[in-house]
């Protein structure tokens, strides 16, 4: 246990030290919304019907980015052998990357909706089911994410299968998310709402078990 | 018996690093691993630490192995002190790490992207002489490091001895002679 | 890698499957094209009879790729991996052929090939899955990674399954809702066609066990090979 | 000038024997474009509006992303050092380096459109000067990308506040592009679309000879 | 006269690596840069290659530089001939790159990344033998060598006097006595 938070304060301290992948996340948040919103506004019919699917597609698209730095900056470094090289058994270095992106990703995605809020007209009374949904949604994304870039990172094409991999896993999560985001911001009552919820749950909990118990076989290889 | 090959064959792609190579090392043994260039002597050792699967053939292996790679790997954004103490974290294991930097003449606060490469080498070194692991994997150890650093290196070796078992790879005859009870001479091809 | 026997073709009950199978094909045709028409799709809806079991089976071959794969994870015994790799190739036929049957049937229905419609689209996910799974094999070298870099996919991937599944009633859409709920078990279909369509489904059933049988054995026979061949390249290497 | 050719040359070779550049950045495109779509659809009034917006996204970062690659390649290997001991100034890196992310690009951009225009249902009737759009779109975003990445590579993330800064110069572009897009979509008269054009010309021109003039100065430093 | 320090000082953060520093080298010289680890040999290499600026004083350079670091960087996806080819190409010279890579052992069509460590080293000779810049600045271009390599680069030092000067650092007293005509000596920290 001591070991997955421990991994996960490294990563982050790697991260906040590079600003690399931060800084470019957040550019990417930032230029997305912006260009949707341009391109769709300034209308707010339009404007307020897409917003739920932009906020997805920017979220998945930085949670891609930050899993594949999360293994690629060990590759990179040649550090994963000494990750390979700790004794007893791997699931923590999933867990440890795990967190570390969820704690990445937590407050970026609370960054996002607000920037959604403001640019798409949002409305926020009902921000924290929305950021309930995020969170629900990010862990479902990120526990394929993570698992799949350990499982890729160091194979060759890696690029290539990772989207693809990932992708088939992670829509049913984003459409899932989408439509518990629409369903808030369109303010249905709560009880329509949480079967997304429920259905997000279910995919968190099949998705963050199996990878968990999968992820050491695969590192082993 | 901390590590046994039994006639493990390597190809990568369609050639043959080595077809049938069988060895053993026990508890206290230091071994060189000699040969010129591209014979296999660093795939040997990535098999041993068990990073590689051999082609064809088993490694069986016991305890901690701990491979150190030529030049050694360290996150650039670590100091020193922080990455000696998420390493000892990882393993579980206590030490001092304050005396290994004083040891091995490290600055604590340092960031490693500002080290330089014999700097890099003794931290390696750091490393090893606080996890003191079971089986010593060491890719062309003395490079890069000056007088000094090989005084603490051919010392760090002595003492690994004690404990654990040690494979370096090396192409310095002197250093192998100095040091290693026996040496595995690999051919080229 | 140990291998006791070689087998040098498939075994008899490889052949009888194939064989009643390709023999009651015909059969099923033939039911198909006179079972009644639809009060409101008309003769349209024969193709059904084609759509729905090379869905279902597409379905259960990747079912059975999951199992297999659980199960290579549990016991490292590469005849696991050969299963699952089998069936997932003949499920990615015929989920290649739903998609394609559903296409065609689209076409008149709905006016268009294709839309952004669950159904279709988590269908399409769960084809590309198993395009992931084979392209993943290709990627890696060493076997034992990729046998179990496979299964992995193999489990992880399942899960669009009911999701695909699921799907015509988790989002509103466009498709056809289940008539065979599997769900709640109730049967919205009238007699006739309910039969053809189970007519059709058995023969296409038969048609998969005697496909996989027979690709696990190709596959078997090309791990062989593999085997065969690094130990004939080393030969040839050590006369010269 | 051979020398420009030769680096454009190399680098494709390299990306191509990688793949991973190319691929990703496709997987990109394909992903944004499926998820976009999926987000926003079935209906084709909301699709259609979004296309441009969506296709200048997927653009800006795949350029984004391929111009960071082309010098983070060079500084991973540690190659870079080599570029700048060659004999002779140093503009033929930046030309050549963008050269590369042109070649590259271009076809992107021609596929990116037809992926478009299947998914969202655009007409392509002005297909000619979509694509016209889209290059000249992406030559002023590739040309200060290309700057920005150089001079990152250099400095080596320290400076925060700079890619930010350049990053503000490039929105213009796009947003010029998305109008100019739009336009064609919506089929308003080509005499209506061309200061969007003309403007994106200006932006491409004062974009490229700064840029051209301050790299040899930014790689000395 | 192919480069001259002229009372130069370099500074990373708050330290000084060194102070005050000058230096000339003559075509036809090999001068080997000692020094414990940390002590500058890499930083001064860079600084004469003007891939660093001096913080203090000036560095006058005359002629084409090339500069070697250790380990050799190359692109993972080239293979050896390709490598060469770009490299003559970028340098706006011609060369038999068919016997360089015969001289240096070195396989044609194998990707970098395949490449061992000491066949990398090789290729940077090779590299280095195709482009004869005027000044060569090496940074312990001795490591990861076997015998027969160790042997070719005396032998490619040994032409680079002739026409050029050299400067190497290294931690082998022995290689720097046997080829360098002078030593500067650097002062650890
Ligand atoms: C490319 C387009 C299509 C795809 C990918 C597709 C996919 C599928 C799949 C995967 C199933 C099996 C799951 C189940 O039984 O619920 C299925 C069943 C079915 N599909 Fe389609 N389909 C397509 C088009 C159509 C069209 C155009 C129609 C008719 C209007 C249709 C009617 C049906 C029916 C009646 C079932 C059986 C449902 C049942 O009885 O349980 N499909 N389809
Ligand atoms: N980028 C940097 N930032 C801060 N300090 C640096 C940087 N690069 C080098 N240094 C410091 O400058 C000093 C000299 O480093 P340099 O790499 O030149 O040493 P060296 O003589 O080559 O050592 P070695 O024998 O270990 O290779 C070291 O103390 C090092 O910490
Ligand atoms: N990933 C790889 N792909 C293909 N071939 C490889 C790979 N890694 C190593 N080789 C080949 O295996 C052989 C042995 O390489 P290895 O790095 O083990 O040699 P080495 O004995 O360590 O050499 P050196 O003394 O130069 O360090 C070489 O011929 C090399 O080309
Ligand atoms: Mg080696
Ligand atoms: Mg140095």
């Amino acid at each position: 246990m001591r070991k997955v938070f421990l991994l996960a304060l490294r990563d982050l301290r790697l991260e906040v030290r590079d600003r690399a992948g931060l800084l470019s996340v957040l550019a990417f948040f930032a230029v997305m919304l912006f260009i949707m919103a341009l391109a769709l506004g300034p209308d707010e019919g339009p404007l307020r019907q897409a917003a739920p699917g932009v906020l997805w597609v920017a979220l998945a698209f930085g949670s891609t980015l930050l899993a594949t730095r999360a293994f690629a900056l060990e590759v990179e470094e040649g550090t994963l052998d000494d990750l390979l090289l700790t004794p007893g058994s791997k699931e923590w270095i999933y867990f440890g990357k795990l967190l570390f992106q969820m704690l990445l990703l937590l407050p970026l995605a609370a960054l996002a909706l607000l920037m959604a809020a403001g640019l798409f007209y949002l409305p926020l009374e009902r921000g924290l089911y929305l950021f309930l949904t995020l969170a629900l949604g990010v862990l479902g994304y990120t526990s394929v994410a993570t698992f799949y870039a350990g499982l890729l990172a160091r194979l060759r094409g890696r690029e290539v299968l990772l989207p693809l991999l990932l992708f088939s896993l992670v829509v049913p999560v984003v459409l899932a998310a989408v439509r518990a985001t629409t369903g808030l911001l369109e303010g249905l009552p709560l009880a329509e709402v949480a079967p997304w919820w429920q259905l997000l749950l279910v995919f968190d909990v099949v998705y963050l078990t199996a990878s968990a118990l999968l992820f050491p076989v695969i590192l082993e290889g | 018996m901390l590590v046994r090959l039994e006639a493990i064959g390597k190809r990568f792609g369609r050639d043959w690093v080595f077809r049938n190579l069988s060895f053993r090392l026990e508890k206290g043994e230091v071994v060189a691993l000699l040969g010129p260039n591209g014979s296999g002597k660093t795939t040997l050792l990535r098999l041993m630490a068990g990073l590689l699967k051999p082609t064809r053939g088993r490694v069986v292996r016991e305890g901690q192995a701990l491979f150190l790679p030529n030049p050694p790997a360290f996150h650039r954004h670590l100091t020193a002190r922080e990455h000696l103490l998420y390493d000892l974290a990882f393993h579980g294991r206590e030490g001092d790490w304050r005396e290994a930097l004083r040891r091995f003449r490290l600055p604590e606060d340092l960031p490693l992207a500002a080290f330089s490469s014999g700097m890099r080498k003794r931290l390696a070194l750091a490393r090893l002489h606080l996890l003191r692991p079971d089986l010593w994997l060491l890719d062309e150890p003395e490079t890069a490091l000056d007088r000094e650093g090989r005084d603490l290196l051919t010392a760090l070796l002595g003492e690994a001895r004690q404990e654990a078992g040690v494979v370096l790879a090396t192409h310095d005859r002197g250093l192998a002679l100095a040091v290693a009870d026996r040496a595995l001479e690999l051919e080229g091809a | 890698m140990t291998e006791a026997r070689k087998p040098h073709r498939p075994d008899a009950l490889t052949w009888g499957l194939l064989g009643l199978g390709l023999f009651l094909l015909p059969a099923g045709l033939y039911v198909a094209l006179t079972a009644p028409p639809d009060v409101n799709q008309g003769f349209l809806v024969r193709i059904m009879y084609l759509h729905v079991p090379t869905a279902w089976l597409g379905y259960l071959a990747f079912f059975v790729t999951f199992l297999y794969s659980l199960l290579y994870l549990f016991r490292q015994n590469p005849k696991h991996d050969r299963v699952a790799l089998a069936s997932a190739e003949i499920g990615l036929v015929f989920m290649g052929l739903a998609l394609v049957t559903g296409m065609l049937w689209a076409r008149p229905t709905w006016g268009v090939y294709w839309t952004w419609e669950p159904r279709l689209t988590t269908t399409a996910i769960l084809f590309a899955v198993y395009v992931g799974y084979f392209l993943l094999r290709g990627a890696i070298e060493d076997p034992e990674l990729r046998r179990k870099a496979a299964a992995a996919v193999g489990i992880l991937g399942f899960i669009n399954v009911p999701i695909s599944y699921m799907s015509v009633k988790w989002w509103r859409s466009l498709h056809q809702t289940q008539s065979i709920d599997l769900t709640t078990g109730r049967i919205n279909m009238a007699p006739e066609m309910f039969q053809a369509l189970m007519f059709n489904l058995l023969i296409f059933t038969l048609l998969y066990l005697a496909f996989v049988r027979f690709r696990g054995f190709l596959a078997e026979r090309e791990a062989g090979g593999e085997e065969a061949e690094a130990l004939g390249l080393e030969a040839r290497k050590e006369e010269a």
